[in-house]
């Protein structure tokens, strides 16, 4: 195989998001990552719904499909299940993830199929100018919600690991370090991985996480430990934000058993032949 | 047998009716089956209730299962039955009207009890009085007898009755002069782990059989001479049997894997479950959590190299209309198939209808063309969605096979084609990587170059933006308005590959009749039935309704009259009228029902009488 | 000011151009303020980059501004500029192209330097060479002037530099004759709570005007005369904020609230912005999940005594379609508005097309006809919303209105109705709760009963499934046949309710127009240029596209040509070929782009000079 | 008000399950519990989707709306932000509610808009004859997995939870009297209250929730106790399956906010009016 670099991975489109956007952070730690995961490049396919976060695949030089808006999880789906070779990244906004899309998205975490969610959660729709999203705060003030939003926020790792996600994590923008260990971890595990990414929208939600700048209010997680938290877990404002590694375990991945399930009945009832195909039982001769 | 009269007929149509507990599409079944292997032509109708199980006795629960059959080519399962086997009062009820005047009605009698007669809405026993006069009316009492004649065996009552459709079954074959075999073989099966009720049913078969030849309750028993055919092995097979057949084998020629995602909705739910047992074959079968996931995998995987489809039905269908519209802008081949039901909305889900074809032709934001097919007959869907997988494959482009509730649950005998026969299908990759550019494309058929994951150096990214020939995201004003002419353009290139449609009649007259679909059988029929009578129509039957045929360009000008026939408020014809400019006419009915024959017969001549 | 040369134009066009940071909007609004107080006709188009914030200084960032302001009657933003203010070389090249020959280019030369030179894929700079000859160039060292200007304020050079806009639009309101005095006001209102700003920007307003009054830089000044007008109170208004007032004011002559359920997209998700903050009013505004929920919480709160409302565009108009048919079996009121942008798929979001009216007419399984309408400029939405509101109330239908980008952004002066003289809508109630029956409809209209939740003693059940006249789940043949003329036919009863549109020119002659929607300004300029040429094609613009109006039945046979215009690819083409059966041709555009007058002149003279 | 009785509530239909369904035992406690709910008749609003249980709303003389599949979340919020004097249940599936309904389910919960949800758990598609659904055990043989279902399934339970319902429960279709509280209780709660039914489908599904039959395999909880479960609650097979109620909190309900904005601005600056409405700061009169 090639040894890859950074360079290989960067495609010849000018990324076109505002100067200061988070968004950038992550794109140089996936940049960084992918020559380190010893995959060959023409391997890896990213795939996204639509918002400024899902604009990802285009900056890559990679395979890539910027599809409809939330529904990435059911293409990725398709793309896993024709070849399970291909290591597959899902990029989705806190509104292409979690309103639109929330279904695929828990239903992806359900089946354990092999891709990696990367869901950039800037708590605020970016591409279309800023109304708030699922994981607003409470009162937040927006062009939709003049008055004030009255929806209570998802949790978006409580929600992946409610829907069976095997690997859960969270990690922030210009966190570099710690943003690549976490990427690692999920690129490497084997099923569902889901990483939350606080992201930075400094146009339409800047300082969403500067309290998070002091580093009393993080709670750094130990890698590999398995944290247990209640239903209400970094919902409690007083407490710091966990940071980190929520879940990482292994259980059988969907591919995987739709695979087999395929294989098995081929070495069962051996390969079947266009000629059995057709015929039938019940078929009968004219002559 | 008794030496009785035998009768010779040329063609009989029979009618099962019962409550949905009663057994009645596995007589039907059986029936079919049989009759296939006496080698008649048949066609076949399944009439299921609107419930799963409506309360026991009431109209709602009627199953019904219609098959004609014949020692002459048929094309649909009859208008009118011969024979009418009602179960219960609400099948009476629900079935008479179709039975043709003097035909044969088989009554249940011992289900003409007074709490079905009133579910049925009967104030009397019809069997008792005279209301039933214009029919050969049998009361037998069936129930009875197959208890009687089951006396044996170790089963409750209950469940003894189970058995009572076969013991009809077996009044049936006496009087079509049918050998039990086949159908004693298939119990054997069926039941090789339920010893007694295997032999309950095989009791009951028999009990039938020579209840009615000893009986002399008819006076002849009939015979349906074999039809003749062209040489070779026949099947019997329904329309969605058949399109998961021919979605196979397209893969298997283009050397893909088969990919369905899809999401369960009557009546295309089976295409998931026959396509989930040919796993041996590398078929993959993904049941979505909805539709929109369903086709979003299928192309998915058409992305990533298989060969993807997704079947649905009207409220399904609808939902896949984004997802198509991607498909349309990234150029990726996809098979979509919606057996049409009656709609709007949920409306009557196992009802049939041929209302989605404006949908399917328009059904999407922005200008999104797209290739069209329909099948005519149960078996014709093999060589329909064969010819899609093949299309959407060579011109990379989504490609829509409209079915309805009437193909999907029909049967009738099928040729098993020669495999070798089957075209191979080319599947084009690009292979210069220093070349590439994914919007490039084939001067012939205008599809775009195919790259796949996996292929080293390929890299390359698509989506729902509009894109220049590089697949760079580009908002220019003359590219858009390039690429949209583009991808109308690419439809209208399929034209020259596929066969145009055989006019039946002749090129210039009075009146011709345009269609497409299931409409097929019971047009066919009329024809004939008008050439009997010295009427000769012209006929044009569509199969791909985009792009539309070269010959209706040359043809339909010529004709003084144009009558478009479709089980909806007149789709084809708007398209029809704003093509070709001929201030053609529709006939027209969305009853939930397929044509009757003699209805477009009657049409056609009150058309041509003045 | 100095007495200087003082020139009469009767209408001028000048385009504001710059990257998306540079406040573009903002000087094209308050010019468009300051024209409109001072009694001008005037139409406006923003013209916004496709991205957010595309890399300052590439040509995918240039936002865009254009203004026509005249003492006539007015009724597009101008095919070409009169004056180009272009803040950047980007810009320059993304603009230039639609500024007339000898026009006036103001350039801020200090924005000219190497670097954004290249990003405008400039190899020179063309203020420096003879490449700008075609026109009349300023270069105005506008950077640099603005920061001296500031000088004494308290800011950074980069907070200074922000108030460049007001620079340039102190020069236009010099070389326009305008009072400064509105933009003052508006500057102390905006920025009160930030004092160096509004400083800053007062001074830098007045630097411009000084500027220009002073350096003698343009030999002329202008002046536009006030317009005549029908007398009475005006305001410069939008599409999205006249769909909003329509909506408001529609419900409120209903005596109903008016419920949005709707989910952000471009251009629709002004309509959930703007009626969010009219609470006050009684607009109850809910953001979905997405577009399918956004419709069906407003189908549900029709169902419960509102009107519902959603709004959405293209892609979300596509996911509404399984709602809208249910809309249409359960009858109830609805109003969907799709404000159309460029498709397919996701495609050119921030551009104009009008290429959803087959789907709005057909983009449902089934047989499910809906009343649409359109409006044809930004002003004319206040009328469209609530008559499809007063449609959707008194007929229990679904109402499709059809915007565009095209209308959504662009403005013109409103006179402000009367309140008084817009009709009461009457919406009825069933009475008798013992008579009550669901789908019993009043004679006229064919509308059904109404009866909604807390109506006491009217308990019933509506939904998907095919119903009879009491609203009981029915499988009848004939219902169901019945049911979907009747809809249709309701549909059809709309027709003598609403005022048919206006025959611009004779009943007769060689060439007739038919258009629908934002076309209305192009055309009606290029009538009245034609005009001038003495060429004059009739034209019939419709406003309705579903039922059409009665008239195109009359007249449309009367043209030797019919020339259908539409920024799609001849959708209501098919509709007039197909209903008329005449041999109309269509002319058509899908560049993302209205179009020119002059396109329109030209197309009509070639069709009618041989 | 008028005194009401079971029979008030009995529609002129004939309910279309087949003998035996689970259904039919669900829809008599319904019947018995609206009368003693102290809510006039013609407030109540039935909202379901498509499916067996969906044919719900037919059997019952209140206001209902049968409407299209997975979607009865949006109709009943639309219903309820229209007039909030309406008492709105949903029933729905596990099909119609967990699998193409998902996302408008857990939408609804976060919100807690103050809707009673009857999610009917028969672990299968009925209506449609017989596929397994987002609740079938991993392995199920249906008509679609000939070959065994390869997912996991859903707790609903857990995903009510997570997704913010602020009542949630479970109980089964045969427990009447069991059935009967929680449905009161969820009945009368103010914000999103969420009940779980395990239903037999005694066609496709029959014996499901046999295990059930033995009290062991039980764990009744205490009403009014707040159990504290991991996420894992009720999927561990060794423990017996808790039924009763897991959550019961109150806070500030959706549509009370909704309509508190809508009259804070009403008293802040008066109702509008039409004039008021179409006039506008910067207007200008023609002479
Ligand atoms: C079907 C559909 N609905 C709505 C939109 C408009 N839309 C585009 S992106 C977006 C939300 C983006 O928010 P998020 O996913 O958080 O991404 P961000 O821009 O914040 O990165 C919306 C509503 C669309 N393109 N398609
Ligand atoms: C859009 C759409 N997709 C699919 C269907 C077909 N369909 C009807 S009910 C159903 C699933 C029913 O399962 P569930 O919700 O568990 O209800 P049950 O019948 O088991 O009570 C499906 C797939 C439909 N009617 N509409
Ligand atoms: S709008 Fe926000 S999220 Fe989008 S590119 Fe700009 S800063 Fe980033
Ligand atoms: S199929 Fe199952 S869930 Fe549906 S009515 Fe019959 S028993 Fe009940
Ligand atoms: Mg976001
Ligand atoms: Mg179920």
């Amino acid at each position: 195989m090639d040894i890859l670099t950074k360079k290989d991975f960067e495609s010849d489109q000018e990324p076109r998001w505002c100067p200061g956007c988070g968004d950038f952070a992550i794109l140089a730690q996936i940049k960084k990552l992918l020559p380190d995961l010893d995959i060959p490049k023409e391997n890896f396919v990213f795939v996204s719904g639509i918002g400024c976060s899902s604009r990802f695949p285009y900056y890559l030089d990679t395979f890539g499909f910027h599809s409809i808006h939330g529904r990435a999880p059911a293409i990725a789906t398709g793309i896993k299940l024709a070849n399970p070779a291909l290591k597959v990244f899902i990029v989705t906004g806190d509104g292409d993830g979690l309103s639109i899309g929330g279904n695929h998205l828990i239903h992806l975490c359900r089946r354990n199929i092999d891709v990696t969610v990367l869901l950039f959660n800037n708590k605020i729709y970016g591409l279309t100018k800023g109304q708030y999203s699922p994981t607003s705060e409470k009162g937040k003030i927006t062009k939709s919600t003049p008055y004030g939003s009255i929806e209570n926020p998802f949790n978006p790792v409580l929600m992946a690991l409610s829907a069976g996600a095997t690997f859960v994590a969270r990690s922030i923008d210009r966190e570099q370090k710690h943003l690549y260990e976490i990427l690692k971890r999920a690129a490497e595990h084997k099923g569902t991985s889901f990483v939350e990414i606080y992201q930075n929208c400094n146009i339409f939600n800047d300082g969403a996480f500067e309290s998070l700048n002091n580093p009393d209010n993080i709670l750094y997680m130990q890698h590999g430990e398995n944290y247990l938290f209640g239903s209400n877990m970094s919902d409690i404002p007083e407490l710091p934000t966990p940071i980190g590694i929520f879940r990482d375990t292994k259980i059988e991945v969907y591919d995987e058993l739709f695979h087999k399930q395929i294989n098995n009945s081929i070495e069962k009832k051996g390969r079947g032949s266009l000629h059995e195909l057709l015929d039938s039982e019940d078929a009968w001769l004219v002559k | 047998m008794k030496s009785k009269d035998n009768k010779i007929l040329e063609r009989v149509t029979i009618r099962f009716a019962g409550d949905s507990g009663d057994g009645i599409q596995l007589s039907g079944q059986q029936f079919t089956n049989t009759t296939a292997l006496a080698g008649n032509d048949l066609s076949t109708l399944p009439d299921f209730p609107a419930e799963i199980r409506a309360p026991a006795g009431t109209l709602f629960g009627v199953s019904g299962f219609q098959i004609q059959f014949s020692s002459e080519d048929i094309y649909t399962p009859g208008d009118q039955a011969d024979v009418l086997i009602a179960f219960n009062p609400a099948a009476l009820k629900a079935s008479i009207g179709g039975l043709k005047h003097n035909g044969i009605l088989i009554a249940n009698s011992d289900a003409f009890k007074p709490r079905n007669l009133k579910l049925a809405g009967f104030d009397h026993n019809p069997l008792d009085n005279g209301d039933l006069k214009a029919y050969q009316v049998f009361s037998v009492p069936i129930t009875k007898l197959t208890r009687e004649a089951l006396q044996e065996i170790d089963l409750t009552s209950k469940e003894k009755d189970h058995s009572k459709n076969f013991f009809a079954l077996g009044i049936t074959y006496w009087m079509y002069s049918r050998s039990l075999q086949s159908t004693m073989q298939w119990i054997d099966k069926k039941f090789q782990f339920n010893e007694d009720i295997l032999e309950a049913n095989k009791l009951a078969l028999n009990a039938g059989y020579n209840y009615a030849l000893s009986t002399e309750l008819f006076a002849t028993a009939y015979t349906v001479h074999e039809v003749k055919r062209t040489p070779g092995k026949y099947r019997n097979i329904n329309g969605n049997e058949a399109l998961a057949l021919g979605l196979i084998a397209g893969a298997y020629k283009a050397d893909k894997s088969l990919f369905l995602g899809a999401y369960p909705i009557t009546p295309a739910s089976d295409m998931l479950h026959i396509l989930s047992r040919y796993k041996n074959y590398g078929v993959k079968t993904f049941q979505a959590e909805d539709e929109i996931a369903g086709i979003g995998a299928a192309l998915g995987a058409s992305f990533a190299g298989d060969i993807g489809v997704t079947a649905t039905s009207g409220p399904g269908f609808t939902l896949k209309s984004e997802f198509i519209d991607l498909a349309v802008i990234t150029e990726l081949p996809l098979v979509v198939i919606d057996i049409q039901r009656a709609g709007p909305s949920t409306g009557m889900p196992t009802k049939t209808e041929q209302s989605d074809l404006l949908q399917a032709l328009y059904g999407r934001h922005g200008e999104a063309p797209v290739a069209i097919v329909a099948p005519n007959s149960p078996a014709d869907c093999f060589n329909v969605a064969f010819g899609a997988i093949q299309t959407a494959l060579e011109f990379n482009v989504p490609v829509i096979i409209l079915s309805d509730g009437n193909i999907a649950n029909g049967s009738e005998p099928w040729l098993i084609p020669n495999t070798n026969q089957l075209p191979e299908i080319k599947v084009e990759y690009a292979t210069k990587p220093d070349e590439y550019k994914p919007y490039k494309r084939n001067k012939a058929t205008l599809a775009r170059q195919m790259a796949i994951p996996g292929m080293k150096g390929f890299e390359h990214r698509i989506g729902g933006l509009e894109k220049d020939e590089k697949g760079n995201v580009s908002y220019d004003a003359e590219n858009h308005d390039r690429m949209v002419e583009l991808r109308a353009e690419k439809i209208d290139r399929i034209r020259p590959f596929i066969k145009e449609p055989e006019l039946t009649g002749l090129k210039k007259g009075e009146l011709i009749i345009v269609s497409w679909g299931s409409t097929y059988g019971p047009i066919y029929t009329a024809i004939e039935e008008l050439e009997n009578q010295n009427i000769k129509p012209s006929w044009l039957h569509l199969r791909w309704l985009n792009p539309m045929p070269q010959i209706l360009d040359k043809v339909i000008k010529n004709f003084k009259k144009v009558l478009v026939i479709e089980n909806n408020k007149g789709q084809l014809l708007r398209i029809i009228r704003s093509e070709y400019l001929v201030d053609a006419k529709g006939f027209n009915k969305v009853t939930g029902l397929p044509f009757k024959s003699i209805e477009i017969v009657q049409i056609v001549k009150t058309l041509t009488e003045n």
